[in-house]
């Protein structure tokens, strides 16, 4: 186990894509330390901004970061295999493109967490920022793809647009637009959202257990369903209002809002 | 000595109206014609006030003293140099030419590198990225359009003369304007302001007597339905754009999402389950989806009540959606109302250099891109920066209080012709000269045409051009950066010669 | 200036009727002279290597609005392709639409000197230029379109050729042109209303004439203005399944107009409107149609435009067409512009994928055409960069000419519908290394008609491409990989006489030339007031702001040709 | 009925006084009248028992500012306070930005008070204030 922890507070963020256990494999603590990273525009060693030391005896986690590395972005990124803990805040771009392997973050993490992932499982035991799971600007294939991101607080805006396949669970709130555009896959919240949740979605599932600020008026009720499966652990009981939509995309996407928080969906019961 | 310089660019908003006829007098503009208020306000007065910057200054025991601009340039350069993480943001109101050197100097730092589009229109830039846009030149507009539609914009404030010249006042090979000869009567003897009580008292005449105003929003008029142009504004409140147009809709605040979802189904012959959205009764909301169906050519036009409003550049995308959709039925286009007279010239000139518009960063030697984190508002939320260069632009006057005070914490240059907020907070400020009135460029307009500014008078002896700056400021890093190296490889020569 | 003598290199130069023969090519003051003193030039040895002279692209669109707001539509393109800045160069960004720099950088790397932008809205040919200032070590040219302007439509309606001519020649001046282009004639003002012309002799609403009309039309002007390259046209109908038949029909429309000396017009990406059967369900080539025609008339000339399997970015004037390729889904953005009174344009991004039979029966159809149009001097061959893949891909397009093992290797990897439907298997020919030269410099240098260019003749500019290619120990064909690399990147890239690429680096940054015609008639058009107010009436922007400055060439090579009328 | 606070939303944006005078320098009396002012619907001013042109303080989660409140020319804003854009209305709106660039200028909810003792701070009063220079 390769154990990380700042030397300093930093102020500019860090780019070190390097932390990744595939990059580590194979290598000694002697050139891990001379790995390449920046600060700002600065070109650094791990070393000149880390402490690093090896546990041998320990094989899982891989690497264990301590502290805070809210400015280090694109830790684990693109990684396949193996396990990162990071005690502490992550920056963005943490576990970007994720291939497989494990990420857990006993912290937040900022945005982008997740985007891109293919597979693997990522663990965030505080909120996570705008973008989790979602892929690169101007992107509509880059979509998550497969692999589970838990997340134990509130998640920000935008999480898990252009979804694809995977899953998304949220213990807490999500922002606005949550799951926009998304085609496949499933996202589950235990608290509430935000308005404007599924927009352009054509495929895929929300269900949501807590209340729904507002369904866009490019959803259409379906059914009232007494429950429905978010994946192999899990069956959230009902009954739940079932939406389709984005009907403007002729999507056939679906929100599920339980009934009990969200009283005020009653009215769309006279469609049914 | 008396000279009358036709055709003059005027370098304000992004309509770039080119037909200003400009007297000058001993280096002086005494007079303007055709232009705007705001055009009036700084070609004949604002660029020659008190409040113009003359010299360079320092900010030395925290006031703020006139320098040479040699010294000016090295503190800058140095400033710029030794911080790990540099900012340059602005450059919308600079000439291409200007901006071109900006990018040459972010590369050179290894910076970041944003331009004020990211507090106005960056969201619909962003949008375009995810959607596309059906768009059009203003003259095809002009010619053709006979729906002309007006969301979250007050062109009347923002872009007096959008009316006048692009859209509902003008005559096009196609549509004709029913205002025209009204205004252009009265253009002739009156001078801007009341032209525009004019046509609110037209307005009286051709409209149905104005109904006290409530926020409930009135059925569409029966001229919704007639041929020839038509004008309809949708906004949260209503404005002087608002009384010119036929049919006026008054959303509620961070609403407008919704309303575009539930008229993309009615476009698309979809029933929805609601009956008001927005505070819009879906009723109507089905009229003006009709007359925009039986349209022959619309246009929509949108503003910063869009692109700020919760939702951002989601708001755009879907507005985007709703006229690609129109694209199926007839022809549609929509069109940005881009602010400042060079913003989609910063945009232009980013993205052909570098694939990007706005939002870079350079500090990995390659450019990256991404709103949201290289944009100036989230790098000075995070405090992320620790030296920031603004050209051509008052964040001081647009940014939110606390993004200044995380920039306040790190050394600030400017460069900007005259005191504005930003320049008086400045430790290294620097004169420049009016782009488009002492200094000649490029600039495009919101429909990303270009159009060549006009040099109109001399500046000021001394001042130089936001361009020459850049330039020297680009030079003098090269130079310090170069000596750092030599520096470096001397030490290290030192102590590989001491191990021997 | 340095002098140079390139040692011992199999020169291809088909203008001078050289075949891959042994000889030393000498560079002096930026020329190609008899001698240098070889005590004093810098020597290159080239021996196993063959010297060309530096590509000419006739078809690549490079800069301006449209290409640029390519670029600002897809992070998604950029984001796989970044380029670091080094001491020498500067910073940017690939994939499908590579930023300015880059741009000019990977033309030069493949021994590319001379590159035109076919595609420029007179309107915004200021930002054209711009760009194209920022493109390096490469000369360069654009052509207006000018099939849909409303004075052209106008004069050409009413008869009065003449005039048309005199409008054309200040416009060509005006926004600093090398050529008349024609995209879509009547499409594109039709798509003002969001309508489209659906044959050549359809009408043109609101304007009294036909596409056959403006095509003919443009073409008399082309010849009365002495224009160095003939119109080049961009048909009606483009990626419509059966349009080969409208290919052909304009061809026929042009017969007429032909005199006999040289070819009068150019049909551009001819791939695209190649296509026969009904609708997509009965896609197939019609390769072998527009082939026989040309291989039986002399007044055309025709690029490729072909396909070369990338997630690429697809853009045109012809905005009508980018729409309906949009309505066929798949694609997420769809961008359209229209600029007043002269054009409109469209852009989508678009990935061909070997697996769609469509893709790959266009992949097919390129090559056929390359290969069953007898006389390589008609082809020009393009990727409508970057419609069909971007121009680095070129090399690619080189292998599957000059190696049918290429080919196979390829069709193999397609759609099995489109295999059946291929012709490839049936045609044995391979390009050889002197054709070759013919359809990337000879020809296009003739075509534009660039007298000095796109051969290494005395007297012609220096610029030259050496590649490591020994055609007397490789055979190209078989060996296609090594030589596809080769051509990927050139050993030696020589532009104007100064070695800009040594050892397939960057050596040396300098910037290219523009080239504009200015077109003198006998009368020149008219400014009177008349057409100031007509001009104020068509544009919302002023007469004087109109045209292009010298400002805004850096490089310029103004090239006086004199009209005949 | 009088009341002492009022909750409503905060709209910001352009008016053809404040781009005239921003023209006219940022430190002209131009400016100040045009910009350090707000918005209101005739029927609030009443219901916080004001007279046009008497000054309000506005606070919100991240500031407050003291502008001159004056009636809304052209229709109902009920429920609405429309500041022109400037450093006042910046001084109460949010750096959020919902990680695409775009701080929080409009749409949020705002508390209008009367403040008739209150001064309206300058432009340099309120940069001296705000950021200490």
């Amino acid at each position: 186990m390769i154990t990380i922890t700042p030397k300093r507070k930093f102020d500019v963020p860090i780019q070190a894509a390097c932390i990744n256990v595939d990059i580590f494999t194979g290598k000694t603590l002697e050139d891990i330390k001379k790995l390449a990273i920046t600060e700002g525009k600065e070109n650094l060693t791990l070393n000149d901004a880390f402490n690093i030391t090896e546990d041998k005896t320990v094989e899982t986690p891989n690497i264990t970061l301590i502290g805070d590395f809210s400015k280090v972005k694109r830790i684990g990124q693109g990684m396949k295999t193996g396990e990162i803990i990071i005690n502490g805040n992550a920056g963005m771009h943490t576990g970007e493109k994720l291939a497989g392997g494990k990420i857990v973050v006993n912290g937040n993490s900022d945005g982008w967490t997740g985007s891109e992932m293919k597979k693997g499982l990522i663990e965030i035991h505080g909120d996570a920022g705008d973008y989790t799971a979602s892929p690169f600007r101007g992107t509509d294939t880059g979509g998550m793809k497969g692999g589970i991101i838990i997340v134990d607080g509130n998640v920000g805006s935008n999480v898990g647009c252009y979804l694809r396949g995977g899953t998304i669970k949220i213990k807490g709130s999500a922002g606005r637009f949550l799951g926009h555009h998304m085609s496949d896959g499933t996202i589950y919240i235990e608290k509430n959202c935000a308005s404007r949740a599924g927009t352009f979605m054509t495929g895929g599932k929300i269900i949501i257990n807590g209340t729904i600020e507002l369904v866009m008026p490019t959803f259409t009720i379906d059914s009232i369903k007494p429950k429905v499966k978010v994946d192999a652990t899990l069956n959230a009981p009902g009954p739940f209002y079932v939406f389709l939509g984005d009907i403007a995309e002729h999507g056939t996407g679906k929100i599920f809002a339980l009934k009990t928080t969200n009283p005020a969906l009653s009215t769309y019961e006279k469609y049914l | 000595m008396t000279e009358i310089i036709k055709s003059v660019v005027c370098p304000i908003c992004g309509c770039l109206c080119d037909d200003l006829e400009v007297t000058v007098e001993n280096n002086e503009i005494v007079k303007m014609k055709n232009g705007c208020a705001v055009c009036e306000a700084k070609m004949v007065h604002g660029y020659k006030s008190d409040e113009r910057i003359l010299e360079p200054h320092i900010r030395k025991n925290g006031k703020l003293v006139p320098v040479s601009m040699d010294e000016a340039i090295y503190k800058a350069a140095q400033i710029l140099t030794d911080a790990k993480y540099p900012l340059l943001f602005g450059w919308t109101s600079s000439a291409s030419e200007t901006q071109h050197v900006g990018v040459e100097l972010a590369e050179e730092l290894g910076c970041a590198l944003d331009n004020c589009c990211s507090v106005c229109h960056g969201p619909s830039v962003m949008a375009i990225q995810e959607i596309g846009i059906p768009t059009a030149t203003l003259g095809q507009i002009r010619h053709r359009a006979d729906l002309l539609v007006y969301w979250a914009c007050d062109p009347w404030s923002a872009h007096p003369r959008h009316v006048e010249r692009y859209t509902a006042f003008t005559d096009g090979r196609f549509e004709k304007s029913e205002f025209k000869e009204y205004v252009q009567k009265l253009k002739g003897k009156a001078s801007k302001k009341k032209v525009e009580a004019a046509i609110r008292r037209t307005q009286v005449r051709y409209q149905p007597p104005p109904r006290p105003q409530t926020a409930i929003v009135e059925a569409p008029p029966p001229t919704l339905a007639k041929t020839g142009r038509k004008m309809i504004v949708f906004d949260v409140k209503k404005t002087m754009t608002a009384e010119v147009a036929d049919y006026f809709v008054q959303v509620e605040p961070n609403s407008d999402y919704e309303i575009f979802g539930a008229m993309r189904c009615l476009v698309n012959d979809q029933e929805i389950d609601v009956d008001k959205v927005g505070g819009v009764p879906v009723e109507y909301l089905k009229e003006i989806v009709d007359a925009m169906v039986n349209a022959d050519f619309g246009a929509i036009f949108f503003g910063l009540g869009l692109t700020q409003s919760v939702g951002r550049f989601r708001n755009i995308e879907i507005a985007i959606a709703m006229t690609r959709d129109l694209n199926r039925k007839t022809k549609f286009v929509i069109s940005p109302m881009r602010g400042h007279f060079n913003v989609t010239g910063a945009n232009t000139v980013f993205a052909w250099q570098t694939g990007y518009p706005f939002a870079l960063d350079f500090s990995q030697g390659y450019p990256q891109y991404n709103p949201g984190e290289f944009t100036a508002n989230d790098l000075l939320r995070r405090g992320d920066n620790d030296a920031t260069l603004v050209i051509s632009a008052d964040p001081g006057a647009h940014f939110p209080k606390s993004s200044i005070q995380n920039m306040m914490k790190h050394p600030l240059i400017t460069i900007n012709p005259d005191w504005n907020a930003i320049s008086r907070l400045g430790d290294v400020v620097f004169p420049a000269q009016w782009c488009g009135i002492e200094q000649a460029g490029t600039a495009y307009r919101m429909d990303s045409v270009a159009i060549s500014l006009k040099k109109v008078v001399e500046a000021p002896k001394g001042v130089p051009s936001d361009e020459e700056i850049i330039k020297r400021i680009l030079n003098k890093v090269r130079v310090i950066k170069a000596q750092k190296t030599r520096k470096d490889v001397t030490e290290t020569k030192n102590v590989e010669n001491k191990k021997i | 200036m340095t002098e140079i003598l390139i040692k011992n290199g199999f020169v291809v130069d088909p203008l001078n009727k050289i075949d891959c023969q042994k000889m030393d090519i000498a560079i002096k003051n930026g020329r190609i002279v008899e001698k240098v003193n070889e005590r004093e030039a810098k020597i290159i040895d080239a021996s196993g290597l063959t010297v060309m002279a530096g590509g000419v692209d006739l078809h690549s669109h490079i800069a301006g609005s449209e290409v640029n707001l390519g670029r600002m539509l897809r992070p998604d393109d950029h984001v796989k392709d970044a380029v670091r800045k080094t001491a020498l160069t500067r910073a940017g960004t690939g994939y499908s639409i590579p930023s300015t720099y880059v741009t000019g950088y990977r033309y030069s790397k493949m021994g590319y000197t001379t590159v035109m932008n076919p595609s420029m809205a007179a309107m915004k040919a200021k930002h054209a230029h711009e760009e194209l200032n920022d493109i390096p070590l490469i000369d360069k040219a654009s052509f207006t379109l000018l099939g849909d302007w409303w004075f052209a439509l106008e004069n050409i309606a009413k008869g009065d050729l003449v005039e048309c001519a005199r409008h054309i020649a200040w416009m060509i001046r005006a926004t600093r042109s090398y050529a008349i282009k024609i995209v879509n004639p009547g499409g594109l003002e039709s798509w003002g209303f969001g309508r489209n012309v659906h044959s050549i002799d359809d009408k043109v609403p609101n304007f009294d004439l036909t596409p056959r009309d403006i095509i003919t039309g443009l073409a008399k002007v082309n010849t009365m203005l002495n224009m160095p390259h003939t119109i080049h046209l961009h048909t009606n109908n483009l990626g419509v399944p059966g349009n080969y038949k409208t290919a052909i029909e304009t061809m026929q429309a042009l017969e007429s107009v032909y005199t006999g000396d040289k070819p009068i017009g150019h049909i551009t990406h001819i791939q695209f409107c190649s296509f026969a059967g009904d609708n997509w369900a009965h896609f197939k080539s019609g390769a072998a149609e527009i082939a026989n025609y040309l291989n039986a008339h002399n007044h055309m000339t025709i690029d490729i435009g072909q396909v070369t399997f990338a997630d690429t970015t697809t853009m045109t004037a012809d905005g009508p067409f980018e729409f309906s390729l949009y309505e066929l889904g798949g694609h997420n953005k769809w961008v359209n512009s229209d600029v007043e009174t002269e054009s409109s344009g469209g852009i989508i991004p678009f990935h061909f994928k070997k697996k769609n039979a469509v893709n790959a029966i266009q992949w097919s159809i390129g090559l056929e055409l390359s290969l069953m149009v007898k006389d390589p001097w008609k082809v020009a061959m393009t990727t409508d960069h970057p419609n069909g893949g971007p121009f680095y891909h070129y090399p690619r397009v080189f292998a599957w000419l000059y190696s049918r093992k290429a080919r196979e290797a390829t069709l193999k990897k397609c759609n099995k519908k489109a295999q059946r439907k291929s012709l490839l298997p049936t045609l044995d020919r391979e390009y050889t290394l002197y054709e070759l030269a013919i359809i990337t410099r000879a020809g296009t240098a003739k075509m534009l008609g660039l007298k000095n260019k796109g051969h290494i003749g005395i007297g012609a500019e220096a610029d030259v491409a050496i590649y490591n290619i020994n055609p007397n120990t490789t055979d190209i064909a078989q060996d296609y990989k090594p030589v596809r690399k080769a051509f990927s990147n050139a050993i030696y890239t020589i532009k104007d006489g100064e070695i800009v690429v040594k050892d397939k680096e960057l050596v040396t940054i300098r910037p290219g030339r523009t080239m504009w015609l200015d077109v003198q008639t006998k009368e020149p058009c008219r400014i009177d007031d008349e057409l100031k107010r007509k001009f104020k009436e068509y544009w919302t922007i002023e007469f004087d702001n109109y045209p292009v400055t010298d400002h805004y060439i850096k490089v310029p090579e103004k090239i006086t040709i004199q009209a005949s009328v | 009925m009088v009341e002492q606070k009022l909750r409503v939303t905060l709209i910001t944006g352009r008016t053809i006084d404040q781009g005239v005078a921003k023209e006219l320098g940022k430190g002209s009396q131009e400016y100040f009248d045009s910009v350090a002012i707000c918005f209101l619907d005739p029927s609030d001013i009443k219901k916080l028992g004001l007279k046009n042109g008497v000054n309000v303080q506005i606070t919100s989660p991240y500031g407050s500012v003291v502008v001159k409140a004056k009636k809304y020319p052209y229709g109902a804003i009920s429920g609405m306070v429309f500041m022109p854009c400037g450093l006042w209305a910046n001084a109460i709106c949010s750096d959020e930005t919902d990680s695409i660039g775009m701080p929080t200028f409009r749409g949020f909810t705002v508390e209008v008070e009367p403040a008739p003792d209150k001064p309206v701070l300058t432009l340099d009063e309120l940069l001296k204030q705000q950021f200490g220079k």
